[in-house]
This record gives C-alpha cells, structure tokens and sequence, in this order.
C-alpha cells in the first residue's frame, strides 16, 4: 500500500490525552461493561483505546470511582469502601438459596462443568429451578458440550457474574490456585467406576432424574 | 436401643433425635456425612472413615427405630457404607476383584473435603464486594440521541422457548395452499374483458364462470369471488353497469355505452 | 458556618479529598442529579458537599466528562465535544417478534434448513419480512444450495448470532430432553391457533425473492 502514509495524514489519530477523554465519556455514559473493540469502533480511526484505558485506570486510582477489568470489557465502578452512602441505589437482590450458591460456586470453579459433575460434587441431584434461576440472573450460560458420549452441555460464568462480585477474570476466583493445588478441582472418578459420569450423562431418562426436587 | 437408658444414654438420645427431626435440613447423603464428620473434631484430610460409617449407619438405625422415613438416597448411601465398612474390616480376599476398601474410603474422603471446600469457596464468594450492594454501576447512563434505529434482540431462553413451543403442537400441520381451487381476481379480470364486449343486455354474474367451476362447492365460491371482485374493478374503471334487484338476488351487469 | 469548629471537635468530619471521593460516587451511582442538601444529608456528620463539589468540578475541568448543574442539583454529564461517541447509546432495542424467533430457531436447532423445511416445521408460511430481518441482522446467512429438485437455498446462523447468544457453537443448544429437563417443554399452555395466520398475506410471490442468491 503506497497510500498508507497519506492516509494517515487524512486520518490522524488524536492525541492521547484525547483519546483518553473519549474513553472516559464512553465508559461513564454506559452502565454495562464496554469491551476494547467496542471502544476502538466507536473512537476515531486510529485509536488504541487499550492504551488510553491504561492512562485512564490510573488517573482514577483512589478516586470515589474506579476503572475496573470485566472479563474482556472494561467499567466504572463506585469504589466498595463507599457503598455506605448508597443506601438509595442499593437494588435488594433475590435472596439465593444455599442450593444455589454452592451450585453457582461449583460452576465457577469447576467450568466448563456439566449438571452431572455438579451433582457427582453435591451428592444430590440439582434441581431445575436453582439452574433456571442462575440463568435467568445471567451469571451462568452454556459452554461447549463436553466431547463425551451424550455430549452434555456444561455450564460456565458470564461476564455479568464476574462484575457483580469486582472479578477481573474467573482466574482471580478468591483461593481459587490453593484448591487447585489441592487437587479439590480435579474430577476424580469412584474408584471402579470410571465411566460413572458419561453412563449418567447417556441415559435415556436423565430427564427424570432432574424433574423431582430433592 | 436398651429398654432402659441411662442418664449419659438419654442425653445421646436426645442428640440423635434433633439430629434426626433436622433430616429435612440436609441436602442429601453427602451433606449428612459432612455434618457427622464434623464431631470427630480432625481436619477432613485425617478423618476415619470407618469411624464415620459407622455414625452414618448408626444414624439409619435410629432413624428407622423412630419410624421417620429416609429418603431412597440416604438409604443406597447407607448400604453403600454398610458395605464399605466390610471392605475396611475384613483382611482383603485377593480373589476380589474391584477397587479396596482403602481407595473407596479414600476416595469418600475426597468428597467430602471437596464439598467442603466449595462450600467454603462459596461462602467467600458471597462475602465479597458485590455490584448493588457495597459498588455500583452508573446511575443514569447517558443516551443522547435516542431512537436512532432498532436493535432486535432476544435472549437464549427466549430461543428455547421458542423452539419448545413449536416442538410440542400438538395439533401440527403444515400450512398447504390448495391452489387448484382458486380462481385469482387477476384471471377473472382477464375473462371478464374479453365476454363483456359481447353482452349488450343485463346477464347475470353467474353466467359468467368459467366451465369446471360452476358445480363444485370450493371451486365455485372461488370463481364467484374472483369474478365479482373483476366485475367490481370494471364498474369501477366505467367499462360495465351492475344491479341487483334485491338482498341475495342473483347480480346481473352489462356493458356500459359510452 | 459560625458552628463549624463546635461541630468539628463532636463528629470529626473527614479531611476534604475523602469528601470528594464520596460526592464523585454519589454523582455517579445516582439515577438523578443530586441536590447539595441531599449530598450532605448522605455523607457522614460535618461534611460540606458544597465545598467537596466546587473541588470536584474543578478536577474534571477539560475531562471527558464534567460536573454539571442540573437545575438545583448536580450530576455528572459527558462533555458536550464528545457526544458524537454517544451514539451508540441510541439504539432502542426491541423483542424480536414471535415469527422471527420461532424462524431463528428452526434455522438454529435443524440447520442447513430450506424455506419449506422451515414452514413444516412451523406448520404456518414464513413472511418475507421474517427471513429478511433476520438476515439484515446477520444472524442468519444463506447457506449451500440443496441438491434436490429446484436447488433450493438453505440458511444457517451465523458467528453474530452465537455471539448473541453467547454459545460457541450452534451443537451447544440444548437438545430436547434438556429443554424439558430445564422445564422448557411442559409449563406452557399449548398455544391456540389465533397466531397463525399472521403471515399468510405474501406468500403468493415470496418464493421468487429467495431463488436469486444474494
């Protein structure tokens, strides 16, 4: 492209104290997380917004709010020492029952992990209101289906989850390195019998297994 | 289980029947043996398995001495462990097949300390910082220019739902268009054109339809339709006159002179 | 504020960047500008949110967003330049409608899928419009012709669509068993038949439009 420089001369991209102003209009003006994609296709040709995030997450640092890393998006978030004053915005979410908590817990640390490894670690089948519940708040969503027979659909954490508990990622999972060296992720299968899980996920009435609530 | 229990006996008692009456609170077997493991007071790593098989079975016996109703789980658990505790007690018959006892109670051990560690993950989960409680996100997010174009959208479940619905009509069927007996407007206009040249009197409408659609039902409805929705068309251009002489009379037309 | 110094030894107030931060978090997490009167009211005994939000709008002086007062209260705006970015924020978004959904999802769970094989499924003709929204969406493209008779074309979805739906691939779907399992398949009346009509009116030409590939 002989062009290229001149088209850089039409197209300048604006300094990056602009940029960064751009960055910061854009993620105040959204309540969502925005990714750097969206960022770089909203901003001028040109831009490296994840440069200017980097200005920007700084410039905020000890501030009353903050830039903070939502899996592969980026917002501002009210710093949580502040949540005081908040009394007003405080939204009451919907009390989860402890079912659903080690569910949603097992499928955070587990994930990819299909409804039959939640079980196998319950010890009780998983009823379809807590899954319908979890999905329906959006913190969970389906993954791949796992490549064994059955082919069960797993389940793993959304975007969503990792911002309403200030998660960068689903890495930084509090202890989430002290129970993998444990070896308390792993799938252990019952000594005698390997095969327990796929044998479970195959069956024809797996169906029934989930319709009656423990 | 002696008839008359001691003092220590009914204090034990006592235990094992709120242990008992709180079967509801448990969420299955697994959950049970967590809870028992729990009065050996040692890290679950070091717990004895034997120890808590038997707590687990005694448990089952008081519960049935109580006439309470175990749930199916709790009872395969307990002949599981009836079993296990066999394993574990007898010397090993080396033309056994299958995995020893150890491995299994190893492996009992490993659902619980993994239970318990979830359980304990979940719990720090919960007690962290959490979006609409201790942070939040922007209050009035800004929208400048509103209604710019329409974004569809719809959500997985929505898809699902969606797909379900169609997959359990029951009263199905595909939607098949009889086209054999309709006859269009555009045809009869066609027809019309050309006969109404030749009638210079009042004729009615019906004399109009074309041969193979007077007789049957279907097909006469159609044709009549479509020709009087023409002759209506042709009224309207000025080409022909149309009357009729009373409620369902038969509808007769000519030709207008111009 | 003669009894500020009285005040002040009672209930220390907090030194004034603190009382900043807390005026930004307020500003930010509140769905309406804020009056000063409830600024103070929010924040802990002895503050002066006036004196906080004078320090405030001076920081974010030339910033891509600004402090602003909004009739007697006060919020925090983007700066009037940088509206241009907004419009992304101008989407109004809609339900699709219940033809196009059940369309999307036959084209999901049966593709490649021809139009016939579509309205078989529905068991009611698929409208013009229905197929068009959703390939203007990019949610669905066509796909390889079929080889039977009159080579007709097929549609499948598209790499947007499961990004919409946040699946990796359209084999993650949940299969029947799982849709029951979710209490997808048995809670719902059975639909009557008042709906199906409702795209009858242009089937008399639509076959020709998709016989012309794109």
């Amino acid at each position: 492209m002989t062009d290229a420089p001149q088209e850089q001369s039409l197209f300048e991209a604006p300094p990056m104290a602009a940029q960064e102003r751009m960055v910061e209009a854009i993620l105040f003006a959204s309540a969502e997380p925005v990714t750097v994609a969206d960022l770089n296709a909203r901003m001028p040709h040109g831009c490296d917004a994840a440069e200017a995030l980097t200005h920007l997450r700084k410039r905020y640092e000890g501030r009353g709010v903050r830039v903070v890393r939502v899996g592969e998006a980026w917002a501002i978030r009210t710093a949580p020492d502040l949540g005081f004053l908040m009394q007003k915005e405080t939204v009451e979410t919907r009390k989860l029952s402890r079912a659903a908590i080690e569910t949603l817990a097992i499928i955070a640390y587990h994930q990819p992990v299909t409804r039959a490894e939640i079980e196998e670690i319950r010890g009780v089948s998983v009823s379809r209101g807590t899954v319908d519940q979890l999905l329906e708040m959006e913190w969970i969503r389906f993954g791949r289906r796992r490549m064994t027979p059955g082919r069960p659909v797993t389940f793993v954490v959304t975007q969503d989850f990792l911002d309403h508990f200030g998660l960068e990622s689903a890495r930084d999972l509090p202890g989430l390195k002290e129970l993998r060296a444990a070896g308390l992720l792993d799938s252990r299968p019952m000594p005698g019998r390997e095969d327990r899980d796929e044998e479970r996920d195959d069956s024809e009435d797996q169906g029934d297994m989930f319709e009656q609530e423990p | 289980m002696s008839e008359q229990p001691d003092l220590p006996g009914v204090e034990a008692r006592l235990a094992a029947e709120a242990l008992i009456v709180d079967v509801d609170g448990f969420e299955g077997p697994l959950d049970l043996l967590l809870m028992l493991s729990r009065t050996q007071k040692v890290d679950l790593r070091r717990i004895s398995v034997l120890q808590l098989a038997q707590q687990y079975l005694a448990f089952v016996e008081k519960a049935k001495e109580l006439r309470l109703e175990l749930a199916a789980d709790y009872l395969v658990m307990a002949a599981w462990l009836a079993f296990l505790k066999s394993r574990l007690l007898l010397p090993p018959d080396p033309t056994e097949q299958g995995p020893s006892g150890e491995e299994l109670a190893a492996h009992l051990a490993f659902q619980l300390e993994r239970l318990q560690a979830m359980r304990d993950a979940a719990a720090q989960l919960m007690a962290r910082d959490q979006r609409g409680r201790d942070f939040f996100a922007r209050g009035l997010p800004e929208d400048v220019m509103r209604v710019r174009h329409v974004r569809y959208t719809a959500t997985l479940l929505d898809l699902m739902q969606a797909y379900a619905r169609i997959r359990t009509r029951d009263d199905f069927r595909p939607y098949v268009m009889d086209r054999d007996a309709v006859y269009t407007m555009e045809e009869a206009l066609e027809r019309m054109r050309g006969l109404v040249g030749y009638a210079g009197d009042w004729t009615d409408l019906a004399s109009y339809l074309p041969e193979g659609w007077q007789v049957d039902p279907v097909r006469r409805r159609s044709a009549t339709a479509a020709h009087f929705a023409a002759t209506l068309e042709l009224a309207k251009r000025g080409a022909i006159e149309l009357r009729q002489g009373d409620t369902f009379a038969p509808i007769q037309i000519r030709r207008k002179e111009t």
